[in-house]
């Protein structure tokens, strides 16, 4: 289980509920559902998986994508629509 | 061809509609999102929006080359704002030229309804009683989110 | 409340819009009718517009409120072009905001096609090769008029 | 069969065909289907009244609707439409 580098990105209240716009990590997650999982024991996000789009590299994403060294990942939280 | 752009300033409609002018066009239909002073009943002082633009950019262009193809439109653009907005204010603008108007009506409805659909783009609204809140994500996050009708993708 | 009315002068679209500004509406949807430079293969070089006004301000007005009452649409606009147009200069322009955007698409499409087939709005082409013609009239003269596709009233 | 005096205004094909935009005359026509009728006779009309419509008074009315004195009567080409 090797940790990796990544770059997280946050909009919206996901940027509220973690308090800051941008962070590097070194995760030892391998997709972008266990790094969710990681970030949700940190900050106190209320948004379930289920309701979020997920982007690496500013493309949008599989939550099993394997992630890889340097990727940048964004959650994507519902959007304003209407 | 930057036809999807996001601006940090007033959007002017004259000059963007000028950028579709072509004489093989006889037809030209616009769309304008304007800041609205209510929402589900609550009075809105001002709104936020803020966007993940690397990925929207890219995503809106998709969204107009879309529309070139499926109805065969030559000119079509969106210009979308981000920032603080007062009411009243243009939040959004889509324009489309076309040789009939039937096809810049459909363009300009296409692109509007997938911008609000796709786009990474999120609106926070800022309430006369002092409330705000994002739209759409805090019912999301409330307990009964679960029963709550819009779709996720 | 003069919504339909006629002009001798070029159209600006940015008064116009301006005038259906309205704090309760998020949506505004318009369109506008430009001098194409091409018609049925023809090479036209302008456009001229005669207009019964009388009739059609009346007629006009009637189906500005159809469009009001019809989609729950507050403001609607609609200024016609007579008089020598050149190409690319704005033969009609249509305007409506509302709540949402659904209605204002449909009140702004509603009205376009109503004052395309109720006005008594007559458009002649001139054509590169010097000849000119009042559409639709110069065929239902024609010997063949009784196959010719268009309806009449 | 009294005459009754009637203004014509013409518009379009009719306009260049009629050579005047208006014209007052005294008619013995009693609708506007007998009107158009007799302004053929004169004119070198090319549209048939099928095509037409006409206006009495600025409103739209019938062909068969009796003229009064005074009435200002328009036949109408087919629109531009499109």
């Amino acid at each position: 289980m090797s940790a990796r580098r990544l770059t997280v990105q946050y909009y919206a209240l996901l940027r509220e509920q973690a308090g800051r716009r941008e962070e590097s990590l070194e995760s030892a997650a391998a997709t972008p559902r266990e790094l969710y999982g990681e970030l949700r024991a940190r900050y106190p996000f209320t948004l379930d998986p289920e309701v979020l789009r997920v982007a690496v590299n500013a493309e949008f994403a599989e939550w099993s994508q394997p992630l890889r060294e340097g990727d940048t990942v964004v959650f994507i939280p519902p959007v304003a629509g209407g | 061809m930057a036809r999807f752009r996001f601006t940090h300033a007033a959007i002017d409609p004259a000059p963007l509609r000028r950028e579709l002018a072509d004489p093989a066009c006889g037809g030209f239909a616009a769309f304008e999102g304007w800041v609205r002073d209510h929402n589900e009943g609550a009075a809105v002082r001002h709104l936020e929006y803020q966007a993940f633009e690397a990925l929207a950019v890219k995503e809106g262009e998709r969204i107009l080359e879309e529309a070139r193809t499926r109805f065969g439109v030559p000119r079509v653009l969106c210009v979308h704002r981000l920032g603080d907005l007062a009411i009243g204010e243009v939040a959004v603008w889509v324009g489309a030229s076309a040789p009939h108007r039937h096809e810049a009506f459909l363009a300009a409805r296409y692109v509007i309804d997938e911008v609000k659909h796709r786009l990474p783009i999120w609106k926070k609204e800022h309430y006369q009683n002092g409330d705000s809140g994002w739209v759409n994500c805090e019912r999301c996050a409330a307990p009964d989110s679960a029963a709550h009708p819009h779709a996720h993708r």
